[in-house]
């Protein structure tokens, strides 16, 4: 299993310098120069060459892509246009706020997802499975800002319990998760309803229940631990989602996460920052989808099986 | 142990299961009633879609509803009336009074799980031992069933077929229960692997003097492992007796019939005569007698009224209308071996 | 013998090979909820066709009258008006040309590729896997507006290129789920049964392996419409969507959102259309998924 | 199709739980929000605190006697991201260093007049070229170091290397550093709103030994009356008060500027009590502030200038007549109604509002579509023939072109809308190739009527006997009898006659109609009842130094 571990976390490099070389590609055809994003309306030709050279902007696409991997590769993810400062400071200011709101995030889509996907599998046709499929749709199909904002109303002007934004504390996670949560629980409660329909009808159920195994034990130990498989793939997906940070919510709740430092850079075409924000993401998703992987040889010995062979 | 003679392990009078479906409702048991005494093994013989599994899982009240409605005038376990039994007392009979050996092996066993934790697992919730001590009498159980002891924490995908199906039979004996139900334990294994399974069974029963019901299509296993015989046609039994009786002074048709699909290895030139048709559709089982469109010796009368069972003779009952109007009538296969 | 022709009519139409089509109808048929799905999308989509009839885009789609600005719903107008005083529910109607358009077509890309290619990379395996896998993870952690830069600089701006975008950055999910279904699957006796008897490795996935993992898959496909509406929506707020005024749900949330304190009705009404389309589109979803899914022919 | 009882009870079921979820929906939102739906009034009456001739608001004093809180929170709408003072020229980044550094000279809020700051006296020669500035003395940057002339000599010569305040000293020749308290500035030719361009954010005097021991850290070190704590790009700014600074401490220890991007948020925050001003709420949200007991309402007209370039080397843009018919076509009041709700006032001149020289009766472009119809048809061109992109990259400014699009669509010209990210737009705008046609674009200067006039329409004779359009003359204008008659009038040294010449100009640019001025909106800012000290500015530039909030 070591064996294989490290053969994923080479396969890393690759990865970097693809999502680096794709975002060096886009940047480069995207309308907007980022150097009119730091000069001044009245800069003449020479600053504006002078700052393109200081910024590492001149040479073709191929110079300016090596040139920045050779830095990466020596852990330097370069200062941001704009604010001068270190990325990898910028984006380790950010990082904290975004595990935070993405890990309590996915405690409540599974929170409201697995209970309701399973009462919709064993319930299956009856109004228990009518009115959770409906329950979970509302969380996908409402736009999140609504819902961040019908909470904000609610729970912090009217009741107070807890602030409307900024990220000090722990009472300040708990709307934009719980906002970014409700998203995610459709399609976590539509892979288990899914996953528990097809487990369901099994045999080995037939012969836990003929030992006398208690109908509860069945449905949650025997069953639910055969249908983990694809409820995990989910998982992972959203995870590495919610892991490059959640733009609405981030915005609705003034929660300064990756997300928006992202679309900001995005927006003043500050290559440094984008980069190196989708870079360090990267790493991250790949870390969780490789603990996906692992995790799947764990539920069921079959895939571990194939992982040995 | 006298005692024990008298009362029967197993009581069911009149009972009947049916399933609601859009496509409309599967009459699959229709009025059977049964008997069997304690260390007593009963084979249940009848074509696929007879009813006989439909029959074992209502036993265990394992028939699922919605679609299975079950209703019977009485269910008795060991004594125990399982109708009304609230889910609780279900489950500690469930394994314990009654246990049961499925089919299909390759499906039977939960693939996440480990054979030995499989086993331990209803020795805990039965005998209230803790985690280890189950898995060491897990260990046992594998080692009784022949499989070695070490193979306990490996997976139900690194077992043939044969080994799981040995598996099985070690959940299902773990707790030794009173009454086993083996539902065509050997059907999906192949010749050997079916004479070693069925000898395993045999030295088991006789050892922890386990009571057992074998539903099987085969006529042969009947003959070497049970003592008493019940022919099910169509969600009813037909014939039923001891071996002797069924198998010596056949009397009703449908056993006929099944007894003549068998190649005789004394006569090789004998033709065999298949019983001809099909099984009845059970969404609209047939005025009357169930067979009586496939039997040869049908009248008019065989097509109106629904034979009961009739005691012909010891423990021999059958449901023929034929015997009913006709004290003599013979069928052909009591007319040869006389 | 009249009895045994009566047996052979009885039994060759039980038996008889029903196209597969009818089959599905005929499943389809059963499950209650997936005709509910279906209706409320043929209503939604004759809706979309008879818009242009009903309503004449330039006076009553994107016809402006600013005097009846902000007009809460009222007899006149079912949904209200919008802060240029243009009637809501007719964009709404007609906004559904878009938004379904975009939906559709966006999943169906990611469906094609993502599905080929996470089969590909489950049953193949190995170095294909591997690197199948690592482009999947480039892909999942570029965000979609990145995605949808490139494509309007690349191809220029058009709903089509928009419909591509969205499409392109929701495939790794499919990748993901179309690959793990097929490991779980890849194992079973049947798949080494098939190949044992020479069948050419495609037909084997898209006969065996494919129909097994249908369920997970169909589940992805009939969500992912709804979040693509949402992230077009995102796309046309930041001007790379669909090119105003065209009347889409998205950019009708978007622009909402503003007055979403006072004048709730004007994001209501898109996220409620929204709502009506994936709830539809999920109750038919989850009918196929039982209808398509072989294990579960009664 | 008989319809069997399980079908029907199934479907009822989930139409009931639709129903219901929707109505419960609606109802928690309609309900709970309608009481505030009255439309916004026009406001200037309504506005808390003392507005000043200058159109500046000032809020209370500062009482000796109360006690203040320690620290202000102020919610703000758009993100500090550089704090070099001759880095950027954003409001939000303007407002720092008028908290962290000071200026030669600075504005009097009261009467928009040059007042003195560092220098607490000055002389002028005869010909307007020589300026000679007296330091204050015990003047000390917030580390203690004393502020000396070579450190103004620094900053003035760093200027012209730096593209955002290279304008502002464009006239500069050479500055001398006479004594540590005597500075001496000479410029190329006289300019009479020289000294206001000195009192701008971005001529704040830098030290001279920090900028060269650090580079990025440098610049943000200032002698103004708070130093920087902490920053977090995209989350907030922190400032702590200088103790040691000479005309005594401020009265808040403590400054934080909070980003809030979503403006109801922004507002949600205030009326939680979690921030302490909100600056500029949305503008449905206003009534919202005026019925909360414990909020104030503070609001004045800004001077950011709404406008429609025209690019004149374009084809069809380069006809004064299409010019003139696309000016007809702009429905100013729709605009004002639809796009700002109301707050915001019709402008009709090419200088922004209370600019000196300001041509009141000048001829205005009402909206009249025969009008349009006549100069379109003296242009040559037939009405379909037409077709103009226009670049928008906010909302509001959608809202716009689509009334201007629906009017322009009336008299026989196609518009299309571009709706672009703000980056896309600038670098469009900016890019050499001038690659756009119109566009809906605003600027927020009031350094004089000079530099606006000369930076919007303004060109430079090149070497190579050409003209090269100035910074932000986004129409591409190219008219050297209008530079002649602005560099006229910025040596005119008599008053009236200067006037007199930019009311020339406004009429001549009137003529030329190579931009349509379209409004000026409102400054809002909620802000906690009780707080003091803050001065409003209408260019967003406000000045946070004495703000303070009793306990």
């Amino acid at each position: 299993m070591h064996r294989y571990i490290i053969k994923r976390l080479l396969m890393l490099i690759p990865v970097l310098l693809g999502v680096a070389f794709i975002i060096y590609a886009i940047m480069n055809v995207a309308e907007g120069d980022p150097v009119y994003q730091v000069a001044g309306p009245d800069a003449t030709e020479e600053q504006l060459d002078a700052l393109r050279e200081e910024m590492g902007l001149n040479g073709s696409l191929l110079e300016r892509y090596f040139r920045y991997i050779f830095k990466l590769l020596r852990g330097d993810l370069g200062t941001s246009y704009v604010s001068k400062m270190d990325v990898m400071q910028l984006y380790l200011q950010r990082l904290p706020n975004t595990l935070k709101l993405a890990s309590v995030a996915m405690i409540v889509a599974v929170v409201i997802s697995v209970p309701l996907g399973i009462v919709a599998a064993v319930n299956q046709n009856s109004i228990k499975d009518t009115v959770s499929m409906i329950l979970a749709l509302l969380g996908l199909s409402m736009p999140n800002f609504w819902l961040g904002l019908l909470l904000m109303l609610l729970f912090s002007l009217k009741l107070g319990w807890f602030p409307s934004g900024g990220a000090e504390g722990l009472r300040s996670v708990v709307l934009p998760a719980v906002t970014v949560g409700v998203g995610l629980a459709a399609l976590l409660t539509r892979t288990t309803r899914s996953s528990m329909l097809d487990v369901l009808r099994q045999d080995y159920l037939r012969t836990a229940r003929a030992k006398g195994v208690s109908e509860k034990r069945v449905v949650f130990h025997h069953a639910l631990r055969n249908a983990l498989i694809p409820i995990i793939t989910i998982f992972g997906v959203q995870f590495s989602n919610v892991l490059g940070g959640s733009v609405l919510a981030e915005t609705v709740f003034a929660w300064p996460g990756v997300g928006r430092l992202v679309v900001d850079a995005i927006d003043q075409r500050d290559i440094p920052t984008v980069t190196g924000a989708l870079i360090m993401t990267t790493m991250l998703v790949t870390i969780v989808n490789l603990i996906v992987d692992i995790v799947y040889a764990y539920v069921d010995p079959r895939i571990k099986a194939q992982y040995t062979k | 142990m006298d005692k024990n003679e008298e009362r029967d392990i197993l009581r069911i009078e009149n009972l009947n299961v049916r399933f609601e479906t859009e496509d409309g409702v599967v009459h699959a048991v229709n009025g059977i009633d049964m008997k069997l005494g304690y260390r007593k093994t009963l084979g249940l013989v009848g074509e696929t879609g007879a009813g006989k599994t439909t029959t074992a899982l209502a036993m265990l009240r394992l028939v699922p509803n919605p679609p299975g409605v079950v209703e019977c005038d009485r269910l008795e376990i060991d004594g125990q009336d399982v109708r009304g039994m609230s889910a609780s007392k279900l489950e500690q009979v469930r394994g314990k009074e009654i246990s049961m050996i499925f089919q299909d092996p390759m499906t039977a066993l939960n693939p996440v799980f480990t054979v030995g934790e499989q086993i331990a697992e209803s020795i805990e919730i039965h005998e209230h031992l803790s985690k280890e001590k189950a898995l060491e009498k897990a260990g046992d159980m594998l080692e009784l069933v022949g499989i070695p002891r070490q193979r306990a924490n490996e997976y139900p995908h690194q077992f043939s077929g044969g080994m799981k199906q040995r598996v099985v039979i070690a959940i299902a004996l773990a707790c030794n229960p009173k009454l086993l139900i083996a539902d065509e334990p050997t059907t999906a294994l192949d010749v050997t692997i079916q004479a070693q399974v069925l000898e395993l069974m045999n030295e088991l029963k006789e050892k922890y003097d386990t009571s057992m019901i074998m539903i099987t299509h085969d006529l042969g296993i009947v003959a070497e492992v049970c003592d008493d015989v019940a022919v099910m046609y169509a969600g009813r039994i037909v014939e039923q007796g001891s071996l002797e009786e069924v198998y010596g002074k056949t009397m009703h048709p449908y056993t006929e019939g099944l007894f003549n699909s068998l190649p005789n290895i004394k006569n090789r030139q004998a033709m065999l005569k298949p019983i001809h048709g099909l099984m009845p559709d059970p969404t609209n089982l047939p005025e009357g007698c169930a067979f009586a469109p496939r039997c040869n010796y049908a009248t008019e009368e065989c097509k109106k009224a629904c034979p009961a069972l009739r005691n012909v003779g010891g423990t021999h009952m059958v449901a023929c209308v034929r015997y009913e109007k006709d004290p003599n009538f013979m069928i052909d296969r009591r007319k040869q071996n006389g | 013998m009249a009895d045994s022709k009566e047996m052979q009519l009885r039994a060759s139409k039980l038996y008889k090979k029903r196209s597969s089509f009818e089959m599905v109808w005929r499943q389809l048929r059963r499950n209650k909820g997936a005709l509910l799905g279906l209706a409320l999308l043929i209503i939604i989509i004759i809706g979309a066709l008879i818009a242009p009839i009903v309503y004449d885009y330039d006076t009553d789609v994107i016809g402006m009258n600013v005097r009846e600005r902000m007009q809460w719903p009222s007899a006149r107008h079912i949904c209200g008006t919008d802060d240029l005083g243009r009637d809501i529910f007719a964009r709404i109607v007609y906004g559904a040309r878009y938004s379904l358009a975009v939906g559709f077509v966006a999943v169906i890309i990611a469906l094609i590729i993502g599905t080929a290619l996470g089969a590909a990379a489950g049953y193949i395996g190995g170095v294909f896997e591997n690197i199948v896998m690592r482009v999947c993870d480039i892909f999942s952690s570029i965000p979609s507006v990145l995605m949808a830069i490139a494509v309007v600089s690349a191809l220029g701006k058009s709903t089509a290129n928009l419909m591509l975008a969205v499409g392109i950055a929701s495939t790794a999910p499919f990748v993901r789920v179309a690959r793990a279904a097929v490991l779980v699957v890849r194992g079973e006796e049947y798949v080494e049964a098939a190949r044992a008897i020479g069948q050419p490795d495609w037909k084997i996935v898209i006969v065996h392996i494919l129909p097994n993992c249908l369920s997970q898959i169909i589940v992805q496909a009939t969500l992912r419409v709804g979040s693509a509406i949402i992230s077009a929506a995102q796309l046309s707020f930041l001007g790379l969507g669909v090119p105003a005024p065209a009347p889409e749900w998205g950019s009708m949330l978007s622009s909402g959102r503003l007055y979403i304190r006072d004048y709730s009705y004007m994001t209501l009404f898109p996220g409620i259309a929204i709502m009506i389309t994936v709830l539809s589109l999920n109750l038919l979803g989850d009918g196929l998924r039982d209808a398509l899914d072989p294990k579960l022919k009664r | 199709m008989v319809v069997s009882g399980h079908w029907e009870e199934r479907m009822k079921k989930t139409l009931i739980v639709l129903l219901a979820l929707m109505v419960c929906a609606s109802f928690v939102f309609a309900g709970g929000e309608k009481e505030a739906a009255t439309s916004a009034t026009t406001p200037a009456a309504e506005s808390a605190g003392t507005s000043t001739a200058a159109g500046n608001v000032k809020s209370g004093d500062v009482q000796k006697d109360v006690k203040y809180k320690d620290t202000v929170t102020i919610g703000i709408a758009n993100d500090v991201n550089n704090l070099d003072p001759q880095g950027s020229n954003t409001d939000a980044n303007m407002m720092v260093f008028y908290l962290t550094h000071e200026r030669l000279v600075n504005i009097d809020p009261d009467t928009n007049k040059v007042i003195p700051a560092l220098a607490k006296s000055w002389t002028v020669s005869a010909d307007g070229c020589v300026y000679d500035f007296t330091l204050c003395d015990g003047v000390t940057f917030t580390n203690g170091t004393p502020l000396t002339a070579e450190d103004v000599k620094y900053t003035y010569d760093k200027a012209k290397t730096s593209s955002f305040a290279s304008q502002k000293v464009a006239d500069v020749i050479s500055t001398e550093a006479i004594d540590d308290t005597h500075v001496r500035v000479t410029l190329a030719k006289a300019n009479q709103d020289w000294l206001t361009l000195m009192a701008h954010g971005g001529m704040s005097i830098m030290s001279k030994a920090a900028c060269e021991a650090d580079p990025v850290n440098g610049p943000r070190m200032g002698s103004g009356m708070f130093s920087l704590e902490e920053w977090v790009p995209g989350s907030h700014c922190s400032f702590v008060r200088y103790d040691g600074y000479r005309d005594g401490a401020a009265p808040t220890r403590k400054i934080i500027l909070k980003l809030y991007k979503e403006a109801s948020t922004r507002l949600i925050a205030l009326q939680t009590g979690e921030i302490d001003v909100c600056i500029d709420p949305s503008t449905t949200d206003l009534s919202r502030i005026k019925a909360d007991a414990n909020l104030e309402l503070i609001q004045t007209p800004n001077v950011v200038m709404l406008y429609m370039p025209m690019q004149m080397e374009k084809p069809g843009l380069d006809n004064v007549h299409v010019r003139k018919a696309l000016a007809y076509c702009m429905d100013k009041d729709s605009i004002v109604f639809a796009a700002f709700d109301g707050l915001a006032t019709v402008h009709n001149n090419y200088i922004n509002r209370g600019q000196f020289g300001l041509n009141e009766n000048i001829h205005v472009y009402e909206y009249n579509l025969d009008k349009a119809k006549e100069e379109l048809a003296l242009s040559g061109y037939k009405p379909g023939d037409l077709t103009f992109h226009i670049m928008v990259d906010k909302e509001y400014k959608k809202t716009a072109a689509l009334i201007f699009q629906d009017a322009c669509k009336k008299i026989g010209i196609n518009i299309i809308l571009e709706e672009m990210e703000t980056a896309a737009l600038k670098g469009k705008l900016n890019d050499a190739a001038l690659d756009y046609e119109l566009c809906l674009y605003q600027f927020t200067d009031d350094l004089g009527t000079d530099y606006t006039l000369r930076n919007q329409c303004g060109s430079t004779l090149q070497a190579d006997g050409t003209l090269k359009k100035n910074g932000s003359n986004r129409p591409n204008m190219k008219d050297q009898k209008f530079n002649e008659m602005i560099d006229a009038a910025l040596v005119e040294t008599d008053s009236a006659k200067r006037e007199q010449m930019y009311h020339d100009i406004e009429n001549y640019l009137d003529e030329v109609c190579p931009l349509v001025p379209i409004c000026t909106s409102y400054i809002n800012i909620g802000v906690k009842k009780g707080l003091v000290g803050a001065i409003w500015k209408p260019d967003a530039k406000h000045d946070f130094r004495f703000i303070a909030l009793p306990e």
